[in-house]
């Protein structure tokens, strides 16, 4: 029977939603209960549901700072975290993380899962978090003893490594993409595994002024979040034309297909129209609909994916396909947030890589030549200029990486913008023009 | 054998890098990657794409709380071998999802997912988060882990899916709804760009721990670490310490982050902001960032009512005047902000208008308002 | 004939634009023709041509700064300037220009204006700008000596006072408004001509940590500019409904009425679809047309004018008009230039204008407390914020105040916000949460 | 008598303030004030206002250049007392408009506007400035009477507006176009809400006069006056004076206002630069600031072909792809910078991204853009 009540986290065991508490408890007997050779404290989901009911009472988190611990030779990966209140809850005295580096797009063998549960119960809290919001599995709490047998049984029982924290490269992480979705513009499985190991010393080994993310998005749609949440954003998109299949798009005009595929099934909208609900709603206002014939001038459309999104069995992305690259994202500290900014307008995304890692070492480059303490990229795009970041980046400026030109008329000019430079004899000028 | 503590380093393995995903993948998915010309959502959490192949693939959906037990991991490994073969996938919103690729292996899937609870009554496997719906909050530690949460993120988003449950089973919305947690403003949910964020934030200035604060800490890096200078070098009772200029500070954290002989959390002090309006796809309207609407609730577990109250007062002015395809962030800029505080009821207050960096971009020049 | 060859200068006498050299020609023959017994430097023009043309050449401006020159008790209305190359251009050695405050709305008798013309004949350069940009008549270019002269002239002959320059208040200016537009919401001449007699002492003597400026706008199209160059612009507006008549609605549809006025008759843009052209712009879509009604929901209306510019003789303002009030604008000298933001959405406007004054009042006294020198009242509210600003004026946030509200948690709280307010004792917290 | 310079204060008058502009108002306008209906432009320059007493008054709009002699304003006054019952007045942007209360007075003023040249074959009275066309640019001084100038004022706008005549008498626009000039970055016209306007710059650092800097300026406001902190205190010879960190400068020309020892202007140095797409008015989008897109043109005395060129090249793509009431910035919005700069053929270049304080606002956060 539980080690402590948790009058207030029992009312969390109620309503349908899945029960985090419920959960807990179910493991804190298991480890009652077992026969495994527990390593990490047989109580501490008991003594963490303690400490979580206290804190329900105090509404003050007791958790104290990390401190250093980690695996030998990697500076990140794990995460320290230290009870305040030891005596009450020895079982969480020391409760660190791993953060373990998940598969590209988050497939698993029932196989490979279970593997990591008999190890996590053996030598952990037995809780983790599927997942992570970097991207990375998290195995919740463990002393810092079971730190390196942990590691050594992930890499050579499980040929698994960890991910990444500190400042160096964190875990990257990618949609869905080719393996589920027809709307991938480039392979982001592919490419997030390739750069993962292609940057191993950067993601275990800090050497960055802070943390460095890239994150694959296949298609504009978004559904990693890169754009909001990647150092790097990589965000697939194409050159060439939808394609349109008007049968198809009958059908849609017709109801035999669902616009959206279906999305918008609870609630009755009224029969499909495809002037209201495409046409006008296209925000560059490229398509015609005349009835039985659907036309997009493809030159004025900015790929925002409604359309696609409305009738994917009838409108396809382009053939020519590749990736729009954007930089500096991030949460708001210390500058307030941030997005990634539009610098790669397209980039063909095809092994090995060579352009995007070359861009990438370039910025890296800058970033930890210029980078203050914990100043991520994107701030220091702010501070330096975007001019700057291009200059870096050798890019030409392109009206397409701004949403309007600048509106004041500060031009920092160089001095070579000048023939015959800055310098004037003052007394030369004062023949012209007498004090 | 194993690791060997007086060894380290012998047979040492590093640099491995995460698992190929191929070794992952089922093999209808295997077959068919890179050849899917399209989806439909069959009902609410039910999807099936379609491959030029003829190739279907089924999705079954459900909702997961993140933070799992190893028990509940091999029940999902044991419904998935039962009947995926022994795959299985996670999504970038923490829901698990089981693929199929028959119809006929649908129907005892949904069935089997459908008749798991846990003990407390509560759903293992709620099936839902598609479409033009409520999916998963993703959310961080908060009092379950991290040192520096305002709110817990656990146990408040239990609470906002339970009141909102059948949402996550529907498709009744204008557009998809995203809402998501970071329990500081070190946000790490990134959740500035979401639909509805429930944020933690301080309101008190750090205490300082001033007899133990420089055996503790990196004086000179706190002091870097505020955005806003307003830690100063200072002598307190002849022990080298800081001062800071309460007026100045914004609660931002990042000096606790720094040095743990300033900690700001307080019952008083700390609770939720709710931001909204922001989105991430570049559909239609460009991606933007959520804004903030209320500036602070108070942490009432174990049930954060006010919270969850605030988010249904959002959503149902929201679902009934937004138009078809509409985000929440679009419906209020058409509608305008004087408006959006009308609909939702919530007191507009002057914590709402920006003074931080680019506030003059947010304030109004024109005259166009509406009474 | 003329003192200095201008073979650059007369190239600018071709093409048909009114030219000013021309005109400077024939004023230069004119003194030298004249029997008026010219007080200040008989061949000022021609020595203004030839210092012209010197700079054409020279591509660089032969003006020096002005100094501190003016009338006995005013800090303002005069401009000092002085050449930097006197020697050869004696009669433009000192040059200062006046700034007579204009008439609300420059309408003028000839009789003044040739009062004013004999007046500066004989005392200045007979040279002018009709009007400068804030609005003054600009007597370009007099010696120093004069300046007592003409001020004494101006206001015992003229019964004409000096306008602002300096850190005083500048002179006040407004939209034609109720004298030939329909579009009036408020008597912008009234209010102008009040406030700047109200406000003599602020205009001519320097008491501001810089310039402020007053401009009058009688309705949301903005005439005179107020909402870019006033630091606060009064705009007028109105609360209650649009006046629709239906039947001159028919006229302008039926093609009996040129749409806007005739304002596009230059050019063929078919025939006026009101749908197309009115329904479909209003900026909140609150307009119907059925074929043969119009409705409006005012309500949801900006009250931007674009229905009412379009059919004039269909839609007048409503009856319940006013003005909002916006403060900040200014040119991009230091911070970046800005627009006036909307401070008080609607506010009646009628005499003594109390309520308006007291606003004034408020806002003078708040900037002459905290602003630094130099700093116009639009970048003391970016320093301070702008809920700072709204304590201040004793306003009540509102939403119609901002775009959209902040998009950063970084709400600077205050103690009072706070229950008990940010006294803790770190002693008590560690009671409940060890080191 | 008069004014005694023994005696200043003697009788002395002051703080009367202006005229009192109803001295001033013809009398069909002092009737009906305030009382206006509706009106309309009969053609390009004339206007008829209607009173709700049944009243007209037509008015006769021409284009002024605002540097005007006595013996050019004693001729307007000749015209508004044969025509006009001696009354007349000017516009917000310097355009003369006379007035008459009855439409048979209207084709002998015109007639008698028309005729009237000066001595080099330019107009005197062009009529025009109205509705959907050009109207009057309104500028500043230049190198006519200011010490800052990086540019002329009257010169260039002579030329710009012989250029664009016709459009002045004209309306084939789908908007009005308001062109404004200021020639330093003080911008006294504000054009920084414009149409188009023409702006004088500074592209060189301030010359240093060290010899006379310290008699003829207060250093220390000359060092406050920079923005961007660019001006330290420094000894040069054993006189007082200041450094300019050059790569710091950004050309505005404070540290001139403050301090003539700190000249900017030069041959080479000094120039045009293009903004476009401002509005003022709230019709239908909210007032916008001008943007950038042309960062340098040299001064080319005395027809300025690059800048009247430039100005052409955006008012023949705008006039060709604008929709009927749309302003040059809302065209530019709607198709997109990119394709703005594709259609004038203007070059974009580095100069024209942001790097001032709200730097980031400007930059492009999605993927939407056209090839
Ligand atoms: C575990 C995780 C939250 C979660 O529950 O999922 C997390 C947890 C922490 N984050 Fe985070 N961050 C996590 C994803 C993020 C994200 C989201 C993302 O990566 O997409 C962000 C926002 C995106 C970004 O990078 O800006 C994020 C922005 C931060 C920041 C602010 C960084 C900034 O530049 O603003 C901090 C503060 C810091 O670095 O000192 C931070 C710091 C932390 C620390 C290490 C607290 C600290 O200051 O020491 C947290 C440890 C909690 C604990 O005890 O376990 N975390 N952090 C996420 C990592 C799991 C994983 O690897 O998958
Ligand atoms: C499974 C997942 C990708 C993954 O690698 O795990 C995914 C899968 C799909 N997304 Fe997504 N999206 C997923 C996260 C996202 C995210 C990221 C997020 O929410 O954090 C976004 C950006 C959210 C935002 O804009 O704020 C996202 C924005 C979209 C959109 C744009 C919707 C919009 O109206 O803006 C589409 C298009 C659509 O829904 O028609 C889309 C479409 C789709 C499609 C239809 C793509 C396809 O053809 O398969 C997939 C099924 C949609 C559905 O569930 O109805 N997906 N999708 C993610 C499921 C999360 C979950 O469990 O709920
Ligand atoms: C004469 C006039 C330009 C013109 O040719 O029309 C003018 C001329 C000067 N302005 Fe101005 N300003 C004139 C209207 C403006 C306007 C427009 C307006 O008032 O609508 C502005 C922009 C709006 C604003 O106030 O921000 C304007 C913004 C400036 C500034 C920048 C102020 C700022 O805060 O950014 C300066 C610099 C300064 O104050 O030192 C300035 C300074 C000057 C000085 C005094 C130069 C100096 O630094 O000493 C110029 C004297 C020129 C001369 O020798 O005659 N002038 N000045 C305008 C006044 C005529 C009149 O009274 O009617
Ligand atoms: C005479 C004048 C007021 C004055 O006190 O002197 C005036 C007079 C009228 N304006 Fe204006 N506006 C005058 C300067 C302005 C300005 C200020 C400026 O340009 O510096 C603006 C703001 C410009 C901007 O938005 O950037 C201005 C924006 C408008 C608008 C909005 C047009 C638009 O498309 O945005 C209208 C409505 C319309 O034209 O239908 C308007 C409408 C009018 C009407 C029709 C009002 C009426 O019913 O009498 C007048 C005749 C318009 C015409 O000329 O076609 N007036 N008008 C000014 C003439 C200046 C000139 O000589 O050309
Ligand atoms: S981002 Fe695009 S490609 Fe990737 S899963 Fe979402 S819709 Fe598919
Ligand atoms: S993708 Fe977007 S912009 Fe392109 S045609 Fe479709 S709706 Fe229009
Ligand atoms: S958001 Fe803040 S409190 Fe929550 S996990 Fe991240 S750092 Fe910790
Ligand atoms: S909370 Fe932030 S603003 Fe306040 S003192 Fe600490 S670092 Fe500075
Ligand atoms: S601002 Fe309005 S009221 Fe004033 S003149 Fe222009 S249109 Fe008429
Ligand atoms: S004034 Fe503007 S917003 Fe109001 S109805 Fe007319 S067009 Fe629409
Ligand atoms: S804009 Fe500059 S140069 Fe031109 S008049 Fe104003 S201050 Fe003088
Ligand atoms: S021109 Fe401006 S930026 Fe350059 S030194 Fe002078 S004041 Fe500073």
């Amino acid at each position: 029977m539980a080690k402590h009540k948790t009058p207030m986290l029992d009312e969390l065991e109620k309503g349908k939603w899945p029960s985090f508490i419920s959960d807990m408890k179910q493991e804190a007997e298991s480890r009652e209960k077992t026969n495994v050779d527990l390593q990490a404290p047989k109580e501490c989901v008991d003594d963490l549901l303690g400490l979580m009911e206290l804190t329900y009472e105090d509404k003050v988190v007791h958790w104290k700072h990390g401190g250093i611990v980690g695996v030998f030779g990697y500076g990140g990966g794990v995460i320290g975290r230290y009870c305040d209140q030891p005596e009450q809850f020895p079982g969480v005295r020391d409760f660190h993380t791993l953060r373990v580096n998940q598969p590209s797009s988050k497939f698993y063998s029932t196989e490979y899962l279970r593997q990591v549960c008999e190890l996590w119960e053996r030598r952990g809290s037995g809780l983790t978090n599927m997942h992570g919001s970097t991207g990375d599995i998290i195995l919740l709490g463990t002393t810092t003893p079971q730190l390196e047998e942990i590691f050594w049984e992930l890499t050579h029982n499980l040929d698994q490594d960890l991910g990444g924290s500190g400042s160096n490269l964190r875990t990257p992480s990618c949609c869905i993409g080719k393996a589920r979705c027809e709307f991938a513009c480039y392979d982001t499985q592919a490419v997030c595994t390739d750069f993962t190991m292609e940057y191993q010393d950067e993601l275990h080994r800090p050497a960055f002024p802070y943390k460095f993310k890239f994150k694959f998005d296949g298609c504009p749609n978004g559904c990693v979040a890169s754009i909001a949440r990647a150092d790097m954003s990589v965000i697939g998109t194409w050159k060439d034309d939808i394609r349109i299949d008007q049968d198809a798009v009958k059908a849609y005009t017709g109801g035999e297909l669902k616009p959206n595929g279906g999305a918008h099934a609870g609630r009755d909208w009224g029969a499909f129209d495809i002037q209201k609900e495409v046409i006008d709603l296209c925000p560059t206002n490229c398509m015609a609909w005349d009835g039985n014939k659907l036309k997009i001038d493809n030159k004025e459309c900015t790929r925002c994916m409604h359309c696609i999104n409305v009738m994917p069995k009838a409108l396809r992305i382009g053939k020519d396909t590749g990736a729009s690259i954007l930089f500096g994202a991030k949460a708001p500290i210390l500058e307030g947030a941030q997005m990634s900014t539009l610098t790669v307008p397209f980039m063909k995304i095809e092994e090995p890589y060579e352009e995007l890692k070359d861009l990438v070492e370039k910025v890296w480059d800058y970033w930890s030549e210029e980078g203050k303490n914990r100043e991520r990229l994107g701030e220091l795009i702010q501070r330096e200029g975007f001019q700057k970041f291009l200059e870096v980046c050798e890019l030409d400026a392109d009206p397409r990486m701004i949403q309007e030109p600048r509106s004041n008329p500060y031009i920092f000019w160089k001095e070579e913008d000048v023939p015959g430079g800055w310098e004037r004899d003052i007394n030369e000028f004062r023949k012209k023009h007498q004090r | 054998m194993g690791y060997d503590p007086k060894d380290p380093l012998k047979d040492r393995i590093t640099d491995i890098g995460p698992r190929d995903y191929k070794e992952f993948l089922p093999s209808v998915i295997k077959e068919n990657y890179g050849k899917w010309l399209y989806h439909e959502i069959l009902e609410p959490g039910v999807l099936v794409h379609v491959s030029e192949t003829g190739a279907k693939v089924y999705t079954v959906r459900v909702g997961g709380c993140r933070l799992m037990s190893v028990t509940h991991i091999r029940e999902i490994c044991e419904i998935a071998d039962k009947h995926c073969d022994g795959y299985l996938r996670f999504t970038t919103r923490n829901n698990v999802e089981f693929m199929v690729d028959d119809e006929s292996k649908l129907k005892p899937l949904m069935e089997d997912l459908e008749s798991r609870e846990f003990a407390g009554g509560s759903k293992k496997f709620p099936r839902g988060g598609t479409g033009a719906g409520l999916t998963n909050i993703v959310h961080t530690q908060g009092w379950l882990h991290c040192h520096t949460p305002a709110i817990d993120a656990s146990g408040v988003v239990k609470c906002v899916m339970d009141e909102l449950y059948e949402d996550f089973q529907d498709m009744r919305f204008p557009a998809q709804v995203r809402i998501s947690l970071a329990c500081c403003l070190n946000m790490c949910g990134a959740v500035h760009c979401s639909d509805i964020a429930i944020l933690g934030i301080h309101r008190m200035p750090p205490m300082l721990d001033h007899e133990h604060l420089d055996n503790m800490c990196e004086i000179p890096l706190a002091i870097a670490a505020c955005p806003t200078g307003a830690i100063k070098p200072a002598t307190v009772d002849g022990k080298k310490s800081v001062a800071v200029k309460n007026e100045r500070c914004m609660f931002c954290g990042n000096c606790y982050t720094m040095c743990p002989s300033m900690p700001l959390a307080d019952e008083e002090g700390s609770g939720v902001a709710l931001l909204v309006g922001g989105k991430i796809s570049n559909r239609i309207t460009e991606p933007k960032f959520s804004k903030v609407v209320v500036p602070f609730l108070y942490n009432e577990p174990p049930r954060w009512p006010s919270t969850v109250d605030a988010i249904k007062k959002i959503l149902n002015a929201y679902v009934d005047g937004a138009q078809k395809y509409e985000r929440l962030g679009d419906w209020a800029e058409r509608i305008g902000w004087e408006r959006f505080f009308e609909k939702t009821g919530l007191p507009f207050t002057g914590h709402l208008i920006d003074d931080y960096r680019f506030a003059y971009t947010t304030w109004r020049q024109s005259t166009q308002f509406k009474f």
